[in-house]
């Protein structure tokens, strides 16, 4: 049977929101990144679904623009990382947290 | 087909970025002795692409359609430019010395800074959810790095990580939201049979979007995307709760940093944020389907709501603080608040007159605060000395006739945020509370003034701390470089001459795009 | 018609006290002084004089001297301008206050003679001379009240002369306030009038502008007010009559509000006899005639005022007795003749006011010079128990008091006994109360009786006797002349002061000039139009008969009292009277406490720090509150941070679908 | 497959192991776009992301040789089954949502179409899309600018390459 | 002339400039300071005397008027002008100015600069509201004046200076941000901010009741906070203890006014109904006020606090006057006004001196002053009468036309019962102030410490003296300052009572003349 528009819509946001507990789940920062990378792919995945549907160029060119976007969110995150790694000797999100209140 | 390219529509753009990449050379193949020349280049290329901006203003040729009606040529994005280059440029006379003290890649820090510029002139000058969202990305990047620049500094690298982690979290909700209005916008065209026949597919320009939302063929798409750009560009302009990066990261920036992220994001934000919401999904009166109007009215309602969190939340928590730089990031919550009543505004008005009214009154109040705001970072950031140790309110007890310039000219500020007559915070605020009175918004107005009131607790007891007590340490007055001297004096003059002759300014902001964009819609209903 | 000499009466004694004050005060001449402020009285006596008996002069007309000085207060239809006017009663009245004021001046030369504040001490008189003036010779009320509280603040300033004796301030302080309380009505009482009739002048003033209808002349062509309690509150003439009464009242020191006039007797005495004696005390009587119009169609604030009077006249003589203060005894005096003359008001008998307040003026002027004089000689001794035998001393000061002593207790051919005899006469005979005139009558002779009673007392214990005090340190003496003459003149009319007021009664002939000068300026009681003479024909008898009552009370009270004292002077009086029936206490404990205990613990401390600005701290500190509650949404988690916004995004989007469900139920 | 893999990453302690699952992710999206016509976002989904993006990451664990999450005092506990229950919420507002997509007219399926091949979207890309591209570009640029100034200590190595690598 | 009030507004602030560049002049001496100040404020007194010319002859409509464009975009306009209610305003502040400024001579003596040039600030600001016919700049001015007080009650001010600021900065920022609103809503109503544009249209077009009602209600309450109306004085106690003399002088002589002025400019002549309808609560308020605060001022050990008090209950008549709607009544007020400016005034300069010379103001320190300062006893005396309300002195017209004014009135029924509780407030000042003075001037000099007090020097002398002769003159010829308000007041008394539905409207006593009042 032909695969419906809701099926992968549905798929994508269960993707998403996977990503986003994640986001809130994970306690190391890389996993937290990739859970955030998680959450663009779900959206790429309604941006091609939406264009092979309607037969439309525009959300492939959306999902390759944001896969640029992903990958210098990839850099410049990384590159935080790095640093903060540098100052204190770990990854654990909830170390961060000398700013408060 | 072949592109559309008319340069000279995105001069001030190419200008800023060209400039960014140059700065970037000089810097990397200069001898460190030069280091002021990047300050110098990439002020020059703000000021070039000011000019540009207000040529294009000049020979203000009608909204022309150049990349496929990707970016618009109209009063918004112009004014706002300009705020973004305003504000840049400040930021760059705050940082140029400071980052020598501070031992920073002042070459890296500009570029970066003027490539935050680029992205911010984007969002305001597109027309086209892309490019919106590139320069959202553009601005967010150079800004998480713009954050963590101190990285030797845990505050720092703290700040940039919450920005960066939250703001990717928030970006991708925006992101979720673009391809939701984009599915949502398609149209089926009915066949005979009933059965639709063949499909218009959606479109991300905001202008079409506008223009089609009457028809949309998943209006539930439609809302649901609607409302992740609301959580989007919520995060960006930082109102409740989306707010809740704000204070970490303002406080853990760099002092010159937070001024400029008080100031340029934050318009920038409701640069796109209106131009979408406004423009992208305004007031329809259609027969065929009861939704858009209401999805109108859901959002405009929805903001009304956030505007009135926001201002109390930023208000009242700004009472307790005790650290000045973070007591600022609640009060700029506290405006965004402000500015969204006049964003609310603007969304309900129907009369595209009293919508440009509206818009104005945002535009110009973002005007105001970015002046006052830098202005009160700028004492802020010489008082704070190298490594922002002294930003506790205590370092400020009793300096006011110690060091008289600083101390009054940062109360001049705090009054002017307070929103006391004469400076340039009391026209802003009247601005925007009367396009809320004018479209009937009294109890939003009314809370707004009671929080301006409640607001006036804490920026006066800077003002009382600085003047009324008796300094208990000592206090050697810091000597101020003269970049930043000039800071203080352009922002002083702005706030008292936008406080008593805003008139011109004002006039210059006038925008009159909605009647042209109605038209369109009109046609191509 | 018009003369500009009436603003002398007035202005000569305020140019006195100016020229006292500025230049007095430089060169310290006792001469100098002294001759300005009688020089200043002399002048506006004779110009007083001259104007009251000249060709056409006040007394001899029948329509007043005008005197326009300026407009004063013009808003709209409110007129009060500063305009002097002398018509009979005025006239009448500024004649003795200008003689008698000139004699208590010359008087206090001598009293004073060596005092620190002697110029201070003569322009306050001088002052207070004109604003006595000024209170006669007003032509509206509004003018009446300045004179009306400008002598108020004169006493103060009198009575406080003394300024660093404690009890001298506070009595000061009392006497202003209870006055305050009194011009309180009197104040509203002017308002109402204007309010009613839409003018506050007496009289018609052709210089002022337009002739404008006159507050009296509305109430001339007015109804008489029912006779009811009801009428006091109805806003008419009874309610204005009442509101002034009660003017009337805190300025003669009527019952209630006469507490202060006793105290006041702490100020120097010639002020004792100017002011609380002969002058200001019967601005009320003057007040009263003056709107007679009104009261004669009030009859329920007529009857008060008898009732007010008769009793204060009985129940300061009780408590005259029981003085030891000679200037005490006096001042007691003074309230129970005041009494009289209300009640004369009150029963109608307005001429026999007036006549009773310029005997009045002269016998008790006199006794309080002559008071002054001994306790001049006596080193500044009051208390009477300590004097004794002094006749021998200061002879010209016993026969002089001697004089007063008799005046006052009502002998014939004294002036006292004529006007005294006039009021108890007017109000056996009063018309329209009935059988209750008798007893007002009885009151009233009684305290006649009781008046002979203790101004025997005093006269036994000061004069008579042997002497109680110790000659080692104080040798009385005879005062001088300056002070000696002026009691010698007062004496004389004293004496003969009462033959301007001899009815018809006694020598079957109209020789009562006061009578006859006064007849125009007072309003007669409506009841009795028809003319007094017929009637007075008709009662000769019974008048005669209780003339006789009344020599033969005055003679048992002279009699008792001699017997009494004579032999023993120090004869204990009830504790009660002694301490005046603790009125003061009574007023102390029931007004004045609680009123400064409640505003200060319960508005000021209670509502003004509780209440109020408790609530507007509680309000600021529940902000603060909520401001501290709140920041702890900034935990510095970032992943808290993450779940936040994940649930306003939630919120959103929930809230988003259910509008934008199109099949939503 | 491609929700267990996701779950997985959620689920992994370790991050490397994380990483790779979410490598599983991106080749099953990968399949998905095929069957969605979109061959080329296919490829590019596969380079790029499995390729160059997660070897970044890759990289990075490696160098910060992060073992499993330290067991320190664990913090903020609460926010593990909140999260589960807002993800709860989540999908029910979704399906909420959807419901109404199905309700839409039905849209003729995929019939193959050009529009997914390269030749297309390069012609799109240069045309239609170029202000995009060109920004797209100026992003990248920044991004290694950014990069460079964050993670160099000194003049480090790694983060020059690492600008090179995207 | 022209410009002449621009030339009034900016004098001071020019004063206020030339100082601060004074500063940066090389032989800067700390005492120069008071000279510019007091040269600059006498020059505006002087100038601000031309106001008088043709004042009152040209009825209701403002003279000297300026209308010039400020700001286009949200209509908001530069336009000025005085009539003969506001004019005489002006020169009271012009007249406090110099006086506040010589009784600051001795007293300053930390940051005379900044204490100065704020003086000078505060002196713009007042004069700006006076004169302002624009909404927009009546409020600019309204709220400017708060800062420099602010900052010379903080600075300069007592122990417990800094929460006197606070309290007085947000207690009356509340009330007139209210008023903002107020104000913008009218615009948008009406869409002007000019005030005889305003009127017109009001006229021509009434508001809803509603609208009236509620925009009555944000004007007035920014108002009644700065008359202060009871309950809403607390602020002002603290304020005058704590403030410096001069700006208790200003605070009490100025200040206050404004809330009054506002109330007879604003709320009377745009709310004309709404002021009818609230008439009968707002006159009870200040019934309670004139009783409560001349209660409260009794029982106060401090000298100061009690004269902060007996402003509270003298502007509970001036309140009381205003709605009367009758024109003695209104006048009165007006002149009330401007009498508790001189004699208020005036007794904190009392109050001043002996603080100068002793450190303390609690009335328990002093007792029998009279004996080692005759002149300052005297003085003092006459100040108090003059507070008093004595016949011949200023205080007395204002009260009895007030009084008279309210019976005659009939904006509430039976008006005559407020007349009786309003008049026993001249009883209770009788009352606290004689007390007060009884307390500090007679008696034995118990303390040591006042025995070798100094009494007023020429100075002192010398800036009493104007406010002893208005005091007198005042009193005495009250038509010099009566005649020239009256056109002005008797318009917006028009306004009030026209506005009914009747239209025709006369005074109770004109109506009842004749029957005594049922």
């Amino acid at each position: 049977m032909e695969p419906q528009l809701s099926w992968y819509l549905a798929l994508s946001a269960v993707l998403f929101t996977i990503g986003t507990a994640g986001v809130i789940i994970k306690r190391n920062v890389i996993a937290m990144f990739m859970c955030i990378e998680l959450m663009l792919n779900a959206v790429n995945l309604t941006f091609v679904a939406f264009a092979s549907f309607f037969h439309d160029v525009t959300g492939q060119l959306f999902v390759f623009i944001v896969m640029t976007v992903a990958a210098a969110e990839a850099a410049v995150g990384l590159g935080i990382i790095i640093a903060i790694f540098r100052n204190r000797e770990t990854l654990d999100v909830d170390e961060a947290s000398i700013l408060k209140l | 087909m072949m592109p559309i390219i008319n340069w000279s529509l995105i001069a001030p753009e190419v200008i800023v970025c060209a400039a960014a990449v140059i700065v970037m050379l000089i810097d990397a193949f200069s001898r460190p002795a030069q280091r002021w020349i990047t300050g110098g280049v990439s002020l020059a290329g703000l000021v070039i692409a000011a000019v540009a901006c207000v040529c294009l203003w000049a020979n203000g040729t009608p909204a022309a359609d150049a990349f496929n009606g990707m970016i618009v040529l109209d009063e918004l994005r112009l004014g706002f430019t300009l705020i973004f280059l305003l504000v840049s440029a400040l930021t760059l006379l705050l940082s140029t010395v400071w980052a020598e003290n501070e031992q920073l890649p002042a070459g890296e820090f500009h570029s970066l800074l003027l490539f935050a510029t680029v992205g911010m002139m984007l969002m305001a000058s597109g027309n086209d959810l892309v490019i919106v969202f590139l320069g959202l990305e553009i601005l967010s990047i150079a800004t998480y790095v713009l954050a963590g620049f101190r990285r030797t500094d845990i505050r720092s690298n703290e700040s940039s990580l919450k920005y960066f982690i939250l703001g990717s979290f928030s970006s991708a909700f925006l992101l979720y939201g673009i391809a939701l209005v984009y599915g949502a916008t398609s149209i089926a065209e009915l066949g005979p049979g009933g059965e639709a026949s063949r499909i218009v597919p959606g479109t991300t320009n905001i202008a079409e979007i506008a223009s089609r939302i009457s028809e949309a063929q998943y209006p539930a798409l439609l809302y649901a995307g609607a409302a992740m750009m609301l959580v989007g560009f919520g995060f960006k302009i930082a109102t409740a709760p989306f707010h809740i990066w704000t204070p970490d990261v303002y406080e853990g920036a760099p002092t010159p940093v937070t001024a400029f992220m008080a100031a340029g994001p934050k318009a920038a934000g409701f640069a796109s944020f209106m131009r979408v919401f406004i423009f992208g999904l305004p007031f329809v009166v259609s027969a065929s389907s009861a939704s858009a109007g209401s999805l109108h009215q859901t959002w405009v309602s929805t903001l009304a709501v956030m505007a009135i969190l926001t201002m109390t939340l930023g208000n009242v928590v700004a009472i307790v603080q005790n650290n000045v730089k973070r007591m600022l990031a609640y009060s700029s919550i506290a405006h965004a608040g402000y500015a969204l009543v006049g964003f609310v505004a603007a969304g309900a008005a129907t009369d595209p007159a009293k919508r440009d009214a509206a818009i104005t009154a945002v535009m110009f109040y973002l005007l105001t605060y970015a002046v006052m705001n830098i202005g009160a970072f700028a004492v802020v950031q010489i008082i704070a000395r190298s490594g922002d140790r002294r930003t506790s309110i205590e370092d400020y007890s009793g300096i006011g006739f110690q060091s008289p310039v600083l101390a009054f000219s940062l109360s001049l500020f705090m009054l002017s945020l307070l929103g006391m007559p004469l400076t340039a915070g009391f026209i802003g605020k009247i601005m925007v509370f009367g396009a809320a009175i004018d479209q009937g918004y009294y109890v939003l107005v009314v809370i707004g003034v009671l929080n301006t009131a409640v607001s006036a607790y804490y920026y006066l007891r800077l003002v009382i701390v600085m003047f009324f007590g008796e300094r208990t340490t000592a206090w050697q007055a810091p000597r101020i470089p003269a970049s930043v001297a000039v800071t203080l004096v352009l922002t002083v003059l702005g706030v008292l001459y936008l406080g008593v002759f805003p008139g011109r300014v004002i006039n210059a902001f006038q925008t009159k795009i909605e009647s042209q964009l109605f038209t369109q819609t009109q046609t191509q209903k | 018609m018009e003369t500009n000499l009436l603003s002398i009466i007035i202005f000569a004694p305020l140019a006195g006290a100016a020229i006292n004050w500025l230049v007095g005060r430089r060169l310290r001449n006792e001469m100098f002084i002294g001759a300005v402020a009688c020089g200043s009285v002399a002048v506006s006596t004779l110009v007083a004089f001259y104007l009251a008996f000249n060709s056409h002069g006040a007394l001899r007309t029948e329509e007043p001297l005008l005197d326009h000085i300026w407009t004063w207060l013009h808003v709209g239809n409110f007129r009060a301008d500063f305009a002097l006017a002398m018509d009979r009663l005025s006239g009448t009245y500024a004649l003795f206050i200008t003689f008698v004021g000139f004699l208590i001046h010359v008087f206090a030369v001598g009293y004073m003679h060596g005092e620190a504040g002697f110029y201070r001490f003569f322009s306050y008189l001088n002052l207070f001379m004109f604003a006595m003036l000024t209170l006669v010779l007003a032509d509206n009320f509004v003018l009446m009240f300045v004179g009306w509280e400008g002598v108020g603040l004169c006493s103060y300033l009198l009575i406080g002369y003394y300024t660093n004796r404690k009890e001298a301030g506070d009595a000061a302080k009392k006497a202003f306030i209870t006055n305050r309380i009194g011009d309180w009505g009197f104040v509203l009482g002017i308002m109402l009038t204007f309010f009613i009739t839409g003018s506050v002048s007496f009289f018609a003033n052709p210089a002022a502008g337009e002739a404008t209808q006159t507050a009296l002349s509305y109430f001339k062509s007015a109804a008489v007010d029912p006779f009811t309690l009801g009428a006091i509150f109805a806003g008419g003439a009874t309610s204005v009559a009442v509101l002034l009464f009660i003017g009337a009242a805190g300025k003669s020191a009527q019952i209630p509000l006469y507490v202060w006039l006793p105290d006041a007797m702490a100020g120097p005495t010639p002020v004792s006899a100017l002011i609380h004696a002969a002058t200001m005390v019967t601005a009320g009587v003057y007040m009263i005639v003056r709107c007679s119009e009104i009261f004669v169609h009030a009859p329920t604030a007529m009857f008060i005022v008898a009732i007010i009077g008769a009793a204060t006249a009985l129940f300061a003589a009780t408590i005259g007795l029981a003085q030891n203060d000679i200037k005490k005894v006096l001042a007691y005096s003074t309230i129970s003749q005041l009494g009289y003359m209300f009640l004369a008001c009150g029963v109608g008998a307005f001429i026999a006011a007036i006549f009773h307040v310029i005997t009045h003026a002269f016998f008790k002027a006199l006794l309080f010079l002559g008071s002054g004089s001994v306790i001049h000689g006596m080193h500044h001794e009051q208390d009477m128990r300590r004097m004794g035998g002094l006749k021998k001393y200061m002879p010209i000061t016993f026969a002089t008091m001697f004089v007063g002593w008799l005046a006052i207790s009502g002998v014939p051919v004294f002036a006292g006994f004529f006007s005294k005899d006039e009021i108890l006469w007017k109000t056996w005979s009063a018309a329209g109360m009935g059988s209750f005139a008798k007893v007002l009558w009885g009151i009233g002779a009684l305290t006649a009786f009781l008046t002979a009673v203790y101004m025997t007392r005093m006269m036994v214990i000061t004069f008579w006797g042997e002497k109680r005090f110790d000659d080692a340190h104080i040798h009385p003496h005879e005062s001088p002349p300056s002070m000696t003459i002026p009691l010698i003149v007062l004496a004389i009319l004293s004496t003969i002061g009462g033959f301007i007021g001899v009815p018809y009664a006694f020598v079957n002939r109209d020789i009562n000039v006061i009578e006859h000068t006064l007849e125009p300026a007072v309003a007669k009681m409506p009841g009795s139009e028809t003319t007094e003479h017929t009637d007075e024909h008709a009662h000769v008898a019974e008048e005669r008969l209780l003339a006789g009552v009344s020599i033969v009370i005055a003679l048992l009270g002279l009699g008792l009292g001699w017997i009494l004292f004579k032999r023993r002077p120090l004869l204990e009086m009830p504790r009660v009277l002694e301490n005046k029936y603790y009125v003061d206490e009574i007023y102390n404990q029931t007004l004045i406490r609680p009123i400064e205990v409640g505003s200060r613990e319960g508005l000021w401390k209670v509502f003004d720090i509780g209440v109020i600005d408790g609530s507007l701290h509680a309000l600021g500190d529940a902000v603060t509150e909520l401001g501290r509650v709140a920041r702890w949404l900034q935990a510095g988690f970032v992943r808290a941070y993450a779940a936040i916004i994940l649930v306003g995004a939630l919120i959103l989007i929930g809230l988003f679908a259910y509008f934008g469900f199109p099949i939503a139920p | 497959m491609a929700i267990g893999c996701a779950l997985a990453v959620v689920a992994q302690r370790n991050p490397l192991y994380s990483a790779i699952s979410l490598i599983g992710v991106f080749i099953s999206l990968a399949c998905l776009y095929v069957m969605l016509a979109a061959p080329f976002i296919a490829a590019v989904q596969v380079i790029v992301y499995a390729g160059a993006i997660m070897v970044l990451v890759v990289f990075v664990i490696m160098l910060l040789n992060v073992e499993e999450e330290e067991h320190r005092r664990p913090r903020l506990r609460f926010l593990v089954p909140a999260a589960v229950v807002l993800a709860g919420v989540m999908i029910a507002e979704v399906a909420f949502i959807l419901v109404s997509v199905q309700q839409s007219p039905a849209v003729p399926g995929s019939s193959t179409s050009d529009v997914g091949l390269t030749q297309s979207i390069g012609s799109a890309l240069f045309t239609r899309y170029l202000l995009p591209f060109e920004i797209t570009s100026i992003l990248l640029l920044m991004a290694i600018v950014g990069a460079m100034t964050l993670a160099r200590r000194g003049g480090l190595l790694q983060s020059r390459d690492q600008g090179k690598r995207d | 002339m022209p410009y002449l009030l621009t030339i009034l507004i900016l004098l001071p602030f020019a004063g206020a400039l030339a100082m601060v560049l004074y500063n940066f002049a090389p032989p800067r001496k700390d005492e120069h300071y008071r000279w510019i100040a007091l040269i600059v404020t006498v020059a505006t007194f002087v100038v601000s005397l031309l106001l008088l010319r043709g004042a009152g002859a040209s009825g209701a409509e403002f003279r000297f008027e300026e209308n010039v464009n400020w700001i286009g975009s949200i209509g908001a306009r530069y336009h000025l002008g005085v009539d003969g209610a506001s004019m005489w305003l002006v020169l009271l502040t012009t007249l406090l100015m110099p006086i506040a400024i010589l009784s600051s001579w001795t007293a300053i003596s930390k940051r005379p600069l900044a204490y100065y040039a704020f003086l000078l600030i505060l002196e713009s600001a007042m004069i700006g509201v006076f004169v302002s016919l624009d909404l927009l700049l009546f409020y600019l001015f309204f709220e400017a004046s708060l800062v420099p007080m602010f900052f010379l009650i903080g600075i300069w001010g007592g122990e417990r200076r800094i929460y006197a600021a606070i309290k007085f900065f947000i207690y009356t920022a509340v009330g007139s941000l209210l008023m903002l609103v107020g104000i913008i809503a009218l615009y948008f109503l009406y869409n002007t901010f000019d005030y005889p544009t305003l009127l017109g249209a009001l006229r021509a077009s009434p508001l809803a009741p509603r609208a009236e009602t509620l925009l009555f209600g944000a004007f007035a309450l920014a108002f009644f906070i700065k008359v202060p109306l009871w309950p809403f004085h607390t602020w002002l106690p603290d304020a005058h203890t704590e403030a410096p003399t001069a700006g208790s002088v200003i605070l009490a002589g100025v200040l206050l006014k404004m809330g009054t002025y506002g109330l007879l400019r604003f709320n009377l002549a745009l709310f004309p109904n709404a002021s009818r309808w609230w008439a009968l609560p707002i006159i009870v308020l200040a019934v309670i006020g004139i009783i409560y605060g001349a209660l409260v001022a009794m029982v106060q050990p401090d000298v100061k606090r009690l004269v902060a008090y007996s402003s509270v209950s003298h502007m509970g008549f001036v309140v009381l006057g205003l709605f009367s709607f009758t024109e003695l009544g209104m006048q009165g007020a007006l002149y009330q006004m401007l009498n508790h400016g001189v004699s208020t005034g005036a007794l904190f300069l009392f109050v001043g001196f002996i603080y100068e010379r002793r450190h303390t103001r609690m009335i328990s320190e002093f007792g029998g002053l009279s004996t080692p300062m005759p002149w300052f006893a005297t003085l003092f005396v006459i100040a108090s009468l003059s507070s008093i309300g004595l016949p011949f002195l200023n205080g007395f017209v204002g009260e009895f036309l007030i009084l008279i004014g309210m019976w005659t009135s009939t904006s509430v029924g039976h008006p005559w019962i407020v007349t009786m509780l309003a008049a026993t407030g001249v009883i209770w000042a009788a009352v606290y102030m004689l007390w007060m003075l009884q307390r500090v001037l007679f008696g034995e000099v118990t303390n040591p410490e006042n025995a070798k007090l100094t009494d007023l020097n020429t100075r002192e002398l010398g800036l009493l003296l104007p406010l002893l002769f208005l005091m007198l003159f005042m009193g005495v010829y009250p038509r010099v300052f009566l005649d020239r308000s009256l056109p002005s007041v008797a318009a917006i008394r028009e306004r009030v009572i026209r506005s009914e539905a009747g239209g025709e409207f006369t005074t109770s006593a004109e109506l009842e003349r004749g029957e005594p009042q049922r």
